[in-house]
């Protein structure tokens, strides 16, 4: 169970995964041809997926890594992590060949650019990587604090005025929201070592560390603490008075980064979120920080139905979504019961998945329309017939519908809101979910059906485009009624280390 | 069905049939008490048979532009007529066939009968058809709610819709024994003058289009069919009287098979059907037909008596 | 038993094999057939299934996988009674649409239209059998996703979008009403199966009827009770006829489904438990939903939109008598409400048949004249003679005239309300003739209304060219119409079949009648209050009709019949301008009823040129009626969506105000937790 | 063993540490701001040798020396080359939102609030040492400040490094700094941030020729 020496396979394994996208991002920059640095990212991130299944496989196993004594530790909950950062990663490789590749010949953006796109992109999935592996606080925030400087760097690849506009708001803001969060991991650091003598207070910061001692911290800082740190990684998680960077960064940036940073890095400042309420659970219990995901979860998503109804542009929508998704979770974290921090946790792998299809699409879409205004694009299906049923595919699950994988978890924190009681926030969460469906339905038949305005070429575009989101409608029907063995006992893991807190069984 | 003897069912026969011939002597009669009350002379009483018999030799003339339902109405309304009549108890109290059916399925044959003459008026394209059919829809909606409620009345008192029933009850319980049953019979009255379609609400007996509902709607038949339509017409009025003098003033009627019983009680049932049928005509004579949208106010103060029926039976 | 299971494999089998065949027979020309043999024979096997059902004892299958929800599938006689009404409304519906589809031939998705058909079957199928809320929901949403995309199955013209998207909207805030109210319940009971809904014991009485008022809400928008009919009347009109057929004569006694399945499965009525308001409540909206639906479907020209607007009146009478059995329940006057409940679920099988068969034949009649608006018709029963005979055997029944099934179930709800006497609270009695009175005058109303349809777009004269050149429609589509129109000859003339159907479905202590007892209600003292032999009432039709033709034959003598046109006064041809049209006909009605429709009525003259006046080169008369509930409907959206509009305001584009949100939400909170308002 | 001076050496610095703050809230031109934030990290860098001599932990010189390096040379260098390129004519903030005189009565409010704050808290750290937690708190609250009141990118910048240097304050001062890495990996973050959001305004004075934040609304909702 807890491995003492660090057995060569996880140790290898997790340096194999740093390492991988730094190489790549190195190689990139060296061999500046577009097929070969093209290859290099696709060949790598598909590296770093195998790794990240081998790696969840060994999790499955051990329940808890520790790797060069207590620097990295993985267990199941950063497991769900990294499977969503390692696959939403390799499926953008896939999609940003295909619509870099267009942008390129249309001499949008010339070689340099795309070597730095392809630099950027590396560097993002080493960052993001980062983040669930480290077990001390300090060095998460840096990983943290780093996805969201190389981010910007990626959203400004075009020299547009409305991308340095959103690049400018993206960084001062996650800046500030992020120096809030450190004020709140060193309160944690300071209460863990208050007492304990100036040579071991080294270990303070490790969350393996926190997590022992919690029961001993003073209440008072711990709120004070959990408070900012709510506020500041809510900031980078898009929770609800905060998530103002959201709709422009997600909107301005290409759409495979836009697919990752919407997918996958809400989720890694979630997770930094998660890490510190198991401590704050442990030390004061979970009332106070449930209370406050929930507020902060329930107004995120009135927010977002707000914005989406009278939403004109596609990707800020898509935006405006993944605001009301994290809220989701944040709601289904705050009402706590087991079936409630299951369905979060589920969320969080479902969201990904159709949010990364939605861009995807949502890319295609603008690419061919040359327009990312909604009331431009209209009969999807019948000019890309594939890219217009996925396309519809992706809004009916992101809305909710049945058959498709959000509404199994939207069910389960639906539930669990029900069974501990909080009704009050529950219906607010259903009603707000209406005004979202009828929202995107209004948009969503303006788009695929109806008949094309002018005269667009029909066809959809080329073959690498359509790969990913194949194998995304795929995940989302089998998600829909039948969730994997594996994977619901690392869900099930996970969410037991979130409800006890407790991180040996 | 074991227990249903022969003679029953011959009686009951024989009671239908009484009604059927008796019909057109009331029609007769009416006619002759309106044009004495007017100072002519007037038809004979039998007139009406004569009519029908006349009618029935004569070649008949079909509009072009009907289709099978102008053709099979006047058949139609016949047989729903006739077989109304079977569920009336008229000299017995007990009516043979009364477990068959009960006041709605009467309420339903008429209504079966109504629908075939609007779609008949309809049919052969004339505006005079048109016009007849929208007005007599428009009374048989009004009129339908006043018809249940106050069937509801009767059937709260004398327990149940079955007629036969309602006969016995009423002839055991004294001549308008509430104020309930006095409401019901107002309303049932001006139910009675709607259907039949007497003065205040259609005047039967003209021949300027605009004024007249019912005959507008069978303005197009001749020969046999309209001798159907009179027959089946006279026959649901003398229905109608039968149930309200049944009903409401049940004195003399035999609530036994024996022979003198049933000759007293024919007797008497003539003669009330036969007064009632002039007291009518009197009222007739006395009103001047009503303008279309005046006629709903009347119909809403049966509605309103009915109910005010049912809530002095609940008080 | 073991021939159960493979019934409903073979079920799911069949349909499933016809939605696969539909997807990949794109272009072929047999595409139709390809698509609802499949889904004929699933029906045909429906109909067994529920037939062994009810003789044999209940099927309880459960998939369990190691899932957190295991697929459950509990079909007992409840489940089986509707699934009847679906198996048999799909059969003739799949027959007709085996010719009524070519008319799609030319659009190039033809064959979504049977796949959908085929998932839109199958999922109703399956909401009706799942046992627990996960499944329950998704075959639930599945219905409503495959009924929405064949709405807007034509999307080329513009307001068909706009209804399509109104109904997903309206089902979605029902769905999401249901989902409330279930977890109410899970939240008690603490299993998401439906048995443990159904032992009453661990669910407090607060929840039941919070939970009550929510399915009440979520199932009655589906089912378009009248404050929240609104999609009804714009989603089966856009809908090819067919699908219209299937979704208002089976989707909406879904929603009727699942309100049986709550009142009388999850909880036990009696007098113990106070749930006399629920009875009430189901009265008077079912009263209301009547009457404003009929009065909405008088004075609609358009064929469809009638038929819709008659289905929330129909809705409304099956939910009078739930509401009446419920009441009777709770004065544990049981037989009462025996009689109550049997009369709506009679009402509810009739009404699936007979508007099935008047949407397939409004379907043929778009089929051959290309029209939907009543005022273009005429004259079609010379040229649809087949089609014509169908419509007028639809009419007649939903009208309740005798012969046929629409009268026995009018019959039996107007006996309940008759017999409302019985219980003792006088206020309760006084209120409930008032909703005997709103049904009575919808039943008049009904009347007009469809001898209205059927007069103006049947009999005269052909008002357009469309109308003159109709003919008469393929034979799948008139075999399709014969079998409803026979099941509502037979349900007419012998009731007893579809009384014991219910009885024995329902397993209602009610001995089963046999084929000659009349239907008769007995008094507690035995008395007999009311009965009805309505073979014997065929009977004495038929002989009369037979002696009095004897009678002409014998005294008339052979007596010739004269073709002629009709009287016109001698002014001339009587052109087909002449004849009163569907608003004509309904004037004096809606005059009567101005206070409801607000009837406005205004000439539009137009001129050659401005300077004379007196040159009129038309003159058009509009008379137009106004919905209050559309304009409600309106007032409402708008209110909400100026709200959103002010909360979307935050996002407004200045770094600064972002900042400050920041400084705005940590502050507060630290105010907050430090004066304790989050524990 | 604590000197006296050493005490009132500690008040004295945390005040000239305010008052640096407050000379980069007064200031108008670039060039000002860009010195203000320069001594204000000289006097950082004092004080957390001073800490270092206190507690004797041999890492906070290294950590100070490390902050002399980067934060009071290399950064101000930066943005030194930066106000020089910049070709924006005038380089002085005229109009800000909230008036320079506003601003520096909300700056000293926001002062007495940061000492509340620390008396709600009760922290039992070194009492010498606790003199400085108000004054991060301060440094922190005004940064804050700075950014949501001021028009020019580059004075949100300075606000922005402002932040920082309170948080470093905080951490030093609270806990005597993290371990060595952590320290290195937030000034590389540090530098990293300064040298892109120089590059952003070296793009948006070129494509807005002004790198006033009043043409960086385009993207809302209205």
């Amino acid at each position: 169970m807890f491995l003492e020496l660090f057995s060569s396979l996880e140790s290898i394994l997790i340096t194999a995964l740093i390492i991988t996208p730094i190489i790549s991002g190195v190689l990139v920059t060296f061999l500046k041809k577009k097929k070969i640095i093209e290859l290099v990212t696709v060949f790598s991130s598909f590296l770093i997926l195998i790794e990240g299944l081998i790696l969840v496989n060994s999790i499955l196993k051990y329940k808890t890594i520790y790797v060069f004594n207590g620097i990295f530790y993985v267990d199941s909950l950063s497991g769900i992590i990294i499977i969503t950062i390692s696959l939403v990663g390799f499926l953008s490789s896939i999609y940003s060949v295909s619509y870099m590749g267009k942008q390129y010949e249309k001499l949008i953006i010339d070689e340099k650019k795309l070597v730095r796109y392809y630099q950027g992109f590396n560097m993002f999935l080493f960052t993001m990587l980062l983040v669930p592996i480290s077990n001390n606080m300090g060095i998460m925030w840096i990983a943290i604090e780093a996805t969201t400087l190389v981010s910007v760097l990626l959203i400004m690849l075009y020299v547009k005025q409305s991308s340095i506009e959103a690049s400018w708001k993206y960084l001062l803001i996650a800046t500030v929201g992020l120096s809030l969060a450190l004020f709140g991991t060193i309160f944690f650091y300071y209460v863990n070592t208050v007492d304990v003598p100036l040579e071991e207070d080294v270990l303070g910061m490790n969350w393996t560390n926190l997590v022992e001692n919690a029961s001993g911290f003073d209440p008072n800082l711990v709120k004070l603490a959990f408070i900012f740190i709510i506020v500041g990684f809510g900031t980078k998680a898009g929770l609800a008075p905060m998530h103002t960077w959201l709709p422009d960064a997600h909107s301005e940036a290409p759409s495979p980064i836009s697919a990752l940073l919407s997918g996958v890095l809400l989720n890694c400042a979630f997770y930094g979120i998660l890490r510190f309420h198991i401590i704050t659970s442990n030390s004061i219990g979970s009332h106070f920080s449930n209370t406050l995901l929930i507020i902060l979860g329930v107004v995120s998503i009135g927010i977002a139905a707000a914005s989406i109804y009278f939403q004109k542009d596609l990707k800020r929508m898509l935006a405006f979504s993944s605001v009301e998704h994290m809220g989701i979770i944040s709601v289904a974290i705050g009402f706590g019961s087991v079936i409630g921090i299951f369905g979060a946790l589920l969320h969080i792998i479902n969201h990904a998945v159709v949010k990364s299809l939605l861009f995807f699409t949502s890319g295609s879409i603008s690419q061919k329309y040359e327009t990312k205004l909604i009331s431009d694009t209209s009969g999807i299906i019948r000019i890309m017939p594939i890219t217009g049923f996925a396309f519809l595919i992706g809004v009916l699950a992101i809305i909710g519908l049945p058959p498709f994988n959000i509404f199994m978890s939207e069910f389960l924190v639906l539930s669990s809101g029900f069974e501990s009681e909080n009704f009050l926030p529950s219906m607010l969460v259903i009603l707000f979910l209406v005004i979202i469906f009828a929202g995107f339905g209004k948009h969503l038949l303006k788009m695929v059906f109806g008949n094309p305005k002018q005269t667009i070429k029909k066809g959809d575009l080329g073959i690498l485009s359509i790969i990913p989101m194949l194998i995304l409608i795929s995940i989302i029907f089998v998600m829909g009624i039948y969730v994997p063995e594996p994977l619901q006992t690392l869900i099930g893991d996970a969410s037991q280390i979130l409800l006890v807190g407790d991180l040996h069984n | 069905m074991n227990e249903f003897y022969i003679t029953e069912l011959f009686f009951g026969i024989s009671q239908v049939l009484l009604l059927v011939v008796l019909s057109p002597l009331i029609v007769g009669i009416m006619r002759k008490t309106k044009a004495r009350s007017q100072k002519r002379v007037g038809s004979p009483i039998i007139q009406p048979y004569f009519d029908i018999l006349k009618l029935v030799k004569k070649e008949e003339v079909v509009s072009d532009q009907s289709s099978w339902i102008f053709r099979c109405n006047p058949w139609v309304n016949f047989a729903t007529t006739v077989s109304a009549a079977f569920f009336i108890p008229v000299s017995i109290v007990y009516s043979p066939f009364g477990v068959m059916g009960d006041i709605l399925l009467v309420i339903g044959l008429f209504g079966l009968g109504k629908f075939f003459t609007i779609l008949s008026g309809l049919d052969v394209s004339s505006s005079f058809g048109g016009l007849g059919s929208s007005r007599e829809i428009m009374f048989s909606v009004l009129v339908e709610p006043a018809l249940l409620i106050t069937i509801f009345v009767i059937a709260i008192f004398y327990g149940g819709t079955n007629i036969s029933m309602i006969v016995t009850s009423a002839n055991e319980i004294s001549f308008l024994a509430s104020p309930g049953v006095i409401f019901a019979l107002i309303a049932f009255f001006i139910i009675l003058m709607v259907e039949t379609g007497k003065l205040p609400f259609d005047n039967p007996s003209t021949h300027l289009e605009l004024t007249m509902i019912h005959e507008a709607t069978v303005l197009e038949y001749s020969g046999k069919s309209l001798a159907l339509i009179e027959w089946s017409q006279s026959i649901k009025q003398i229905i109608l009287l039968t149930l309200f003098v049944n009903i409401f003033i049940p004195w003399g009627i035999s609530d036994n098979f024996s022979l003198t019983e049933i000759s007293f009680g024919m007797l008497f049932i003539i003669t009330k059907i036969i007064s009632l049928g002039i007291l009518i005509t009197l009222i007739e004579t006395r009103i001047a037909k009503w303008r279309l949208f005046r006629v709903p106010d009347l119909i809403a103060i049966s509605i309103a008596s009915s109910m005010m029926g049912v809530i002095f039976f609940f008080i | 038993m073991l021939e159960n299971f493979h019934l409903v494999y073979a079920i799911v089998g069949f349909f499933s094999l016809g939605a696969i065949l539909g997807l990949f027979s794109r272009g072929k020309s047999q595409h139709v057939y390809l698509t609802y043999i499949p889904s004929i024979i699933g029906s045909f096997l429906a109909v067994i299934l529920s037939i062994v059902v009810f003789t044999s004892e209940d099927i309880h299958i459960t998939l369990s996988s190691q899932q957190i929800f295991n697929f459950e599938i509990f079909i007992d006689g409840v489940a089986a009674f509707f699934i009847l009404i679906i198996g048999l409304i799909s059969f003739a519906v799949s027959i007709y649409s085996l010719s009524y589809s070519k008319k799609f031939d030319d659009k190039k998705n033809n064959s979504n239209l049977g796949m959908l058909v085929n998932l839109f079957i199958i999922s109703m199928i399956l909401v009706v059998a799942s046992n627990n809320i996960f499944f329950f929901l998704i075959f639930w949403e599945l219905m409503s996703l495959t009924s929405f995309f064949l709405v807007i199955y034509e999307h080329d013209n513009e307001n068909n979008l706009k209804s399509g998207l109104t109904y997903l909207v309206m089902t979605h805030l029902g769905t999401a009403f249901i989902m409330a109210s279930f977890l109410f319940m899970y939240a008690q009971s603490g299993s998401f199966s439906f048995d443990s809904f159904r032992d009453a014991g661990i669910i407090p009485d607060y929840v039941r009827d919070v939970a009550f008022i929510l399915a009440f809400i979520g199932f009655g928008t589906k089912a378009g009770m009248v404050p929240l009919h609104i999609w009804l009347p714009q989603a089966h009109p856009s809908a090819p006829s067919n699908i219209s057929a299937l979704m208002s004569a089976v989707m909406l006694k879904i929603a009727i489904y699942g309100i049986v399945r709550y009142l009388f499965d999850f909880n036990s009525i009696d007098d113990s438990s106070n749930y006399l308001w629920w009875g009430l409540g189901i009265v008077v909206i079912g009263s209301v939903s009547a009457l404003v639906g009929i009065l909405y479907a008088l004075v609609e020209r358009d064929i469809k939109r009638i038929l819709a607007f008659s289905s929330i009146e129909n809705i409304g009478i099956i939910l009078i008598g739930l509401g009446l059995s419920v009441v009777f329940a709770s004065f544990n006057l049981t037989s009462l409400s025996i009689l109550a409940f049997v009369a709506s679920m009679f009402h509810t099988l009739n009404h699936a048949i007979f508007k099935g068969l008047l949407f397939m034949t409004a379907g043929s009649i778009h089929y051959s004249t290309h029209t939907k608006n009543i005022e273009d018709l005429g004259g079609l029963i010379k040229k649809m003679p087949w089609t014509g005979l169908m419509f007028l055997i639809g009419t007649i029944a939903i009208i309740g005239l005798p012969p046929l099934n629409g009268f026995i179930s009018e019959w039996l709800i107007l006996q309940s309300l008759l017999s409302v006497f019985q219980i003792p609270s006088t206020i309760l009695q006084v209120s409930l003739t008032f909703a005997s009175l709103a049904l009575a005058l919808t039943i008049g109303l009904a009347a007009a209304t469809f001898v209205r349809l059927f007069g103006i777009s049947f009999l005269s004269k052909s008002r357009t060219l469309k109308a003159a050149n109709a003919i008469e429609v393929p034979r799948f589509m008139l075999t399709g119409k014969a079998i409803l129109a026979s099941a509502c000859i037979v349900l007419g003339i012998l009731p007893f079949i579809g009384i014991n159907l219910i009885v024995t479905a329902f397993n209602l202590s009610y001995t089963p009648l046999s084929p000659f007892e009349p239907l008769s209600i007995i008094t507690e003292d035995g008395k007999s209050f009311a009965s009805l032999m309505m073979p014997a009432v065929l009977i004495i039709l038929l002989s009369v009709f037979v002696s009095i033709f004897v009678f002409v034959k014998i005294i008339g003598g052979k007596t010739s019949t004269k073709k002629y046109n009709t009287w016109d006064c001698g002014f001339g041809g009587l052109s087909e301008r002449t004849q009163y049209t569907a608003t004509s006909l309904v004037e004096p009605l809606s005059r009567v009823f101005a206070v409801f429709y607000k009837p406005k009525n205004e000439i539009i003259n137009s001129f050659y040129s401005d300077q004379n006046q007196y040159l009129k080169k038309s003159i058009e008369v509009s008379y137009t009626t106004r919905n209050i509930f559309e304009e409600f409907y309106d007032l409402v959206l708008s209110f909400n969506l100026y709200i959103l509009n002010k909360i979307r305001k935050i996002q407004t584009g200045k770094i600064n105000a972002y900042i400050l949100y920041i400084m705005i939400a940590l502050l507060s909170l630290l105010f907050a937790m430090g004066t304790g308002l989050i524990e | 063993m604590i000197f006296p001076t050493e005490i009132n050496l500690l008040d004295i610095s945390a005040v000239i540490l305010l008052i640096a703050t407050f000379g980069l809230m007064v200031s108008r031109g670039f060039s000002n701001w860009v010195n203000a934030y320069r001594y204000q990290t000289i006097v950082l860098a004092g004080i957390v040798a001073l800490i270092a001599s206190i507690t004797n932990i041999w890492e906070l010189y290294i950590v100070s020396a490390l902050t002399f390096g980067i934060k009071a040379v290399i950064i101000p260098k930066i943005l030194f080359y930066v106000t020089k390129k910049l070709d924006s004519p005038i380089k002085l903030e005229i109009y800000p939102y909230i008036s320079m005189k506003l601003s520096v009565i909300i700056a000293a409010l926001l002062v007495t609030m940061s000492y509340f704050i620390f008396l709600y808290l009760d922290i039992k750290s070194n009492e010498i040492i606790q003199v400085f937690l108000p004054v991060s708190f301060a440094l922190f609250f005004i940064g804050l400040f700075v950014i949501v009141s001021r028009r020019k990118a580059l004075n949100q910048m300075m606000g922005l490094l402002t932040i920082e240097n309170g948080l470093f304050l905080f951490a030093v001062s609270l806990t005597h700094g993290f371990s060595l890495i952590i320290e290195i990996g937030l000034m590389a973050d540090i530098v990293l941030g300064v040298m892109i959001s120089s590059i952003l305004l070296f793009r948006m004075s070129r494509t807005f020729d002004s790198i006033d934040i009043k043409n960086l609304e385009s993207l809302r909702d209205d």
